[in-house]
């Protein structure tokens, strides 16, 4: 009984291996589109949260890529030849540790071009070496933390980093004139610190209270922030996630917080304003990019989300992994190559591409976008308004 | 003084979710003997069916609320579908493993919680995303002592001690009580005395699951944002509280509830960088002093 | 030589007096019976002499050593050893098993040589085993040593409990209703048993038992307890004729037992 | 013959995972194995070696232990400190690195294990669930504490930790880890925890110092977790607090009594096969956590003894070593003694 059980164990074990491994594809061949019979696939991965307590932010970045998969009609065409395309999305429950086995799956397996995401820069910073060592470019969408594209040079990003975004909302801060503020952030999560010790820094009036509290698991905030009202700060600062932020600002105001408050980035989801209520009315937040924008990349992109998801305005999340996926895409269709190392170098040559965050440069050095940050700011409706452009 | 007072507002607005939640934890655990994790997933499930109802009452909706009968209805029907729920994971993946070690039960539980998490979840059209609360109760801020207290905060606290009393009674008083106690006691010997025990075991997990869903309102109510994944930690924290009260016991569940939000309150508004530790190094030292819970006695085996 | 020395032994529970002065001088090789209705105390007395309970008040003295204060381990590493009322065996445990765990305060191996399993200790172990096997063997055990605890029938699991007391080498055998439940071929057995142990073990036993007729050939002394206090003490004739003890205790008893 | 037979006994659980060890890397070299599999091989060994360690508290010593991954946490940042923060670069980590490595290994596992004492101390005075939650508040403290020291990076956590541990590594500390901790449980002080679990008034009675091997029981689990954590943490080459949550203790827990509690086997079964089953139902995309999800249910529900409910395979198992109640080689068993299986 007990021989037969491990000897089962052993089977199933070596077999689900075996078996899984024999359907592996080859690695994306360096074919340069000669008229094969079949034009070969191209394989793009996605990285990211589709359960877990990130899930939202997984389920806007696919529709994003969804939006350009949309536009793409299913096919690359590179060196005059239709490849068809596929995107493959994959979860990572927000875990490190799943990122990557996620991301030795994309490329070994699946054989993907390049990887777009993830968003989370714990994430990136764990499974970075994995793409690095494999050769294969990824592109970053939401990881903002500097140290993300310096893992090596196949790794880009698609958003900006922290210490400029800190420094974006400390010069909107100084620029509205005011001189004292007050900060609360999540000191369980690394976005909301490198954001907080960013502004901290660039700011140059008087930080007057700093308030921290531990994961976004219970959701009461009251008292920090009665704590921070008694200080009587000229503005709020929240560097926080977008989960956490409808209640934060809504209990700010309860708890007498009448100050203009300054959010990061993550504040750039609808649902940040839905939940907020009418107390989001004058919330202004660093963002990549306004959907009111009328640059025509901007509003095709809004209208075409719209139009595959009626229910829901793009975020952040959306429009980052749709410009992180237009940049590979991009890469791929002007290299003329699907070779990772030609995409790479494509990637790295992007110079003055229109996105709807405004036109974009990679930076070659550090392999981080030159873009621009905009300033937004929600009324009660929640409706956004454009404020103003910082550009770097 | 007003804002010792007001930090005691938000212990008590925290600790009566936790407190609410602890019932149902603890009166499962009282019974059954099982802990039961996906508990606080009821909480979440009680929450969003709120969204969903108040949602079909649309038409009722006036100046931002519901008129106070709605309200009523709509509790109700949220109580009951939770209530319902928990029944119906009981009857399918409890009842089979009740006189299996308790740790079987714990496993099977954390199943049953990631499957109420992720069900949902992957149903498209509840998905991942929060959604806003609506306004059930009537939010009006009074001033007490230089103190500033919301008309929520003061249904919460109310509802919380209410449901304890009344429950504290049930249990006591009624037929139905008394057969708890028994089965509590002893399943086979009750079964002996006519007690019908998956009958009382299943009151007991809708009373549970009510609970949870009354809880996940108030919680709702005073953190108006719902999602799937808002339940788990919830749930831990008030295994937690009612430990610390002494599990099984139902005032003990309440006063852990209220001790544990307080202290977690005190010590984020003594030190909020350091307020999340001091939090849990409270409860093991009141373990320490009391080991088995506030209200709970230390039952010492009889040799 | 009295080997242990129990005076003026009292403990009380809030305002209860459970056991009031208890005294004892126990000799070695020597078996003592406690008998007395349901609640004198006797088992509290047991409690007292492992450990389990702290007396109230009073001393015991083991060769000389005060054991007051000391934890149970402690009485059972010096040489005072116990059988439980309600049997508490290591359940999901083998007999064998169950025997050996019995042994594990005498083991010399220390923790790196039991994790790397030197040969000394592979070794010992295997001299462990024999040493068990011999035990079971003695209690006509041996060929249920690879059960399961809780899958004996009852009388085993009472001689169970007998066989892993006496794999901690004691000087002094507690001996908790050893026949409780049993039926009378058993209980002759037992008596055997009992005997046989304190000839070939050379241990002293203290033995609480109801059933008169299995205490009676083979006790040297019998103490007769009523709530908590001694209320005879002698050899079986003698405490059988005294007029107080059938009056408190045996006419009961034996309708007790017998029914 | 017998002889033969002898020394296949002795030596066949060593030779089986010397065997399966160049099985993997055979198919690793022909590519069937690719590094996704790998990677989930290894994170599958270091869950191994966490599942066993916690079965020894909750399986073997009886305690109730849900903060385990407080250990880990401890273990991954100790080992990461020695070498990420004192010896990257330097030419020593240059000249010998997997000394560093096993320092590192070592004074990760040294670390958790003397906290492990702390928590054993509670549970001396705590029974059943008043030491688990304590044991969830540790957990929750440790990883509160963590995220407060800057010097380990805080919040952000520790990046560039040296990607030191390979399957080779993983697989040789799985293979000791069950050696070492299935001769305990066959030793003197396997056979106290037992009793302790069994019964805890009779260990007492019977001489066995529950105290002292409650906490070295801790002590043990904590270390094997700790090296457990430093494996982690040179897999994944970053860590930050937040991967030590509750979440991951409760994994273990799963883990643990899906696979047998009691059980070494139930251990690496429950362990391999529940790493493996959420990566292997990939494909159903969203409804992925809900199917394993009711796997687990169903799991649980038609065998909750656990999957190998609390039987040993052979070589994790000691037959008792005495020729005096059965010869080395039963004939029960007399057919099983050529199989040379052995798993990670």
């Amino acid at each position: 009984m007990k021989k037969a059980l491990a000897l089962i164990l052993m089977l199933v074990m070596v077999l689900s291996l075996a078996a899984c491994g024999s359907s592996a594809a080859p690695a994306a061949s360096s074919s340069s589109g000669t008229a094969a019979a079949a034009p070969e696939t191209i394989k793009i991965g996605f990285v990211f949260p589709m359960s877990g307590t990130g899930a939202m932010a997984g389920r806007y970045s696919t529709h994003g890529a969804d939006v350009l998969k949309e536009e793409l009609g299913g096919v690359i065409t590179v060196n005059g030849v239709d490849h068809p395309v596929e995107f493959i999305y994959a979860d990572n429950e927000g875990s490190e540790e799943k990122t990557t086995n996620v991301y030795q799956k994309l490329i070994e397996e699946e054989g993907v071009i390049a990887i777009v995401g993830p968003d989370a820069s714990k994430c990136a910073l764990a499974a970075g070496p994995i793409a690095q060592n494999a050769g294969c470019p990824n592109v970053a969408t939401f990881a903002t933390n500097t140290a993300v594209t310096e893992v090596g040079n196949y790794i880009f990003r698609a958003c900006f980093i922290d210490p400029f975004q800190g420094a974006v909302a400390a010069a909107y801060c100084e620029e509205q004139g005011y001189k004292t503020a007050c900060i609360m952030f999540n000191n369980a999560d690394a976005y909301s610190v490198g954001l907080k010790d960013a502004f901290i820094e660039s700011f140059d009036g008087e930080v007057l209270g700093i308030e921290e509290y531990s994961g976004s698991d219970v959701k009461d905030y009251n008292v920090q922030l009665t704590k921070l009202a008694a200080q009587n700060p000229e503005v709020l600062l929240l560097p926080n996630l977008n989960v956490e932020l409808g209640l934060q600002i809504q209990q700010a105001r309860t708890a007498g917080l009448t100050c203009p408050i300054v959010c990061g980035d993550s504040a750039d989801t609808p649902d940040v304003a839905k939940v907020a209520g009418a107390a989001s009315d004058g919330v202004a937040y660093v963002s990549a990019f306004s959907a009111e924008s009328t640059a025509p990349a901007a509003k095709a992109f809004v209208d075409a989300y719209v139009a595959l998801y009626p229910d829901e305005l793009p975020n952040s999340n959306a429009e980052l992994t749709y410009e992180a996926t237009k940049m590979v895409v991009w890469a791929i269709q002007n290299a003329a190559t699907l070779d990772r190392d030609g995409v790479r170098d494509a990637i790295e040559s992007i110079d003055g591409l229109e996105l709807p965050s405004g036109s974009m440069t990679m930076v070659a050095e550090t392999r981080n976008p030159s873009k621009g940050a905009v300033i937004m700011q929600y009324d009660a409706e929640g409706v956004t308004h454009y404020v103003a452009t910082v550009n770097p | 003084m007003a804002t010792i007072l007001q930090y005691l507002v938000y212990g008590l607005q925290l600790g009566s979710v936790y407190a609410l939640l602890a019932l149902g934890y603890t009166m499962v655990y009282g019974i059954v003997g099982m802990i039961n994790t996906a508990h606080g997933d009821f909480l979440m499930i009680g929450a969003l069916g709120t969204f969903f109802i108040a949602k079909l009452f649309e038409n009722f909706h006036v100046d931002g609320t519901y008129p106070m009968l709605i309200v009523g209805l709509i509790i109700l029907i949220a109580m009951v579908i939770t209530g319902g729920i928990a029944v119906g994971v009981e009857a399918i993946a409890y009842r089979p493993l009740r006189n299996k070690p308790r740790m079987i039960a714990l496993i099977t539980a954390v199943g049953v919680s990631m499957f109420l998490e992720n069900f949902p979840r992957a149903l498209p059209f509840i998905g991942p995303n929060p959604r806003p609360f609506p306004t059930l109760f009537i939010n009006r801020t009074f001033r007490v002592l230089g103190a500033s207290i919301t008309s929520t905060q003061v249904i919460m606290i109310v509802l919380a001690a209410l449901t304890m009393v009344a429950l504290d009674r049930f249990v006591a008083k009624t037929k139905i009580g008394g057969q708890m106690r028994a089965v509590s006691m002893d399943k086979d010997a009750a079964n002996l005395m006519g007690i019908n025990v998956n009958k009382v075991i299943s009151i007991t997990f809708f009373i549970g699951g009510a609970l949870a869903a009354v809880s996940g309102i108030c919680y709702a109510s005073a953190y108006p944002q719902v999602e799937v994944y808002m339940g788990s930690w919830l749930g831990n924290m008030s295994f937690v509280a009612a430990v610390l009260g002494g599990i099984g016991d139902i005032r003990g569940a309440m006063l852990g509830g209220f001790i544990l939000g307080i202290a977690q309150i005190f010590a984020t508004a003594i030190n909020s960088t350091f307020g999340y530790a001091v939090g849990f190094i409270i409860l093991i030292i009141i373990l320490l002093v009391k080991p088995a819970g506030i209200m709970g006695k230390l039952t010492i085996e009889k040799v | 030589m009295s080997i242990l020395e129990v005076s003026n032994l009292s403990i009380r529970f809030g305002g209860l007096l459970a056991v009031d002065d208890f005294n004892l001088s126990l000799e070695r090789n020597e078996l003592v019976a406690v008998i007395g209705p349901n609640g004198a105390g006797k088992t509290t007395i047991f409690n007292m002499l492992t450990g389990i309970y702290r007396p109230t008040t009073g001393t015991i003295t083991l060769e000389g050593e005060n054991m007051v204060g000391l934890k149970p381990y402690q009485f059972a590493q010096r040489g005072i050893t116990r059988t439980f009322q309600n049997i508490r065996l290591f359940s999901n445990a083998s007999v064998a098993d169950n025997v050996k765990m019995a042994a594990t305060m005498h083991t010399t191996d220390n923790l790196a040589q039991c994790l790397l399993r030197t040969p000394k200790m592979v070794r010992n172990e295997r001299a462990l085993d024999e040493k068990v096997m011999r035990l079971l063997e003695r209690l006509n055990m041996a060929d249920k040593a690879n059960l399961l605890a809780k899958n004996l029938p009852y009388g085993d699991q009472r001689r169970l409990e007998i066989a892993r007391a006496l794999m901690t080498d004691p000087k002094i055998l507690l001996l908790d209703e050893p026949v409780a439940g049993m039926i009378t071929t058993e209980l002759e057995e037992m008596a055997q048993l009992v005997k046989q142990i304190r000839e070939d073990f050379d241990v002293s036993i203290i033995m609480i038992e109801h059933h008169m007729n299995f205490v009676m050939p083979i006790a040297d002394r019998i103490k007769v307890l009523d709530f908590g206090k001694t209320i005879a003490e002698g050899t079986p004739e003698v405490v059988q004729k005294d007029p107080k003890v059938i009056e408190a205790y045996l006419g009961g008893a034996y309708q007790n037992v017998d029914a | 013959m017998k002889k033969c037979l002898l020394l296949l006994k002795k030596f066949g659980p060593l030779l089986g995972s010397i065997l399966f060890y160049a099985l993997i890397m055979f198919l690793r070299r022909e590519k069937i194995l690719n590094g996704y599999y790998m990677q989930v091989l290894m994170f599958a060994g270091v869950n191994v070696m966490m599942t066993v360690s916690l079965n020894l508290v909750n399986g073997f010593t009886g305690q109730f232990c849900i903060g385990h991954a407080g250990f880990m946490s401890l273990g991954a940042y100790g080992s990461a400190v020695i070498t990420t923060l004192l010896f990257k670069g330097t030419e020593f980590a240059a000249a010998a690195p997997i000394a560093v490595f096993l320092l590192g290994l070592l004074c990760g596992g040294i670390a958790a294990a003397l906290v492990g004492v702390l928590i054993g101390v509670p549970s001396l005075k705590l029974k059943g669930d008043y030491l688990a939650i304590v044991t969830l508040a540790f957990g929750e403290i440790v990883r509160a504490l963590l995220r407060l020291i800057q010097p380990i990076g805080g919040a952000r956590g520790m990046i560039g930790i040296p990607n030191y541990a390979n399957f080779g590594w993983i697989m040789f500390f799985v293979v000791l880890t069950l050696w070492l901790v299935r001769n305990l449980i066959y030793s003197p002080f396997g056979r106290a925890f037992i009793a302790i679990r069994d019964n805890e008034i009779a260990a007492d009675a019977m001489g066995i110092n529950t105290t002292r091997y409650k906490i070295l029981s801790f002590c043990i689990a904590a270390f094997i977790a700790g090296v457990a954590g430093g494996l982690y943490a040179h897999v994944l080459s970053f860590i930050q607090p937040d991967s030590f949550s509750f979440t991951k203790s409760s994994d273990f827990l799963v883990y643990l009594y899906a696979g047998g509690s009691g059980s070494l086997t139930g251990s690496v079964i429950g362990a391999v096969l529940l790493t493996i089953l959420p990566e292997m139902l990939r494909f159903l995309a969203d409804w992925r956590l809900v199917l394993y999800a009711l796997i687990l249910v169903c799991v649980m529900l038609y065998r909750s003894e656990g999957l190998c409910g609390g039987k040993e395979v052979p070589f994790l198992r000691i037959k008792r070593e005495s020729l005096y109640q059965e010869p080395l080689f039963g004939r029960r068993r007399a057919s099983s003694e050529h199989e040379e299986g052995g798993q990670a």
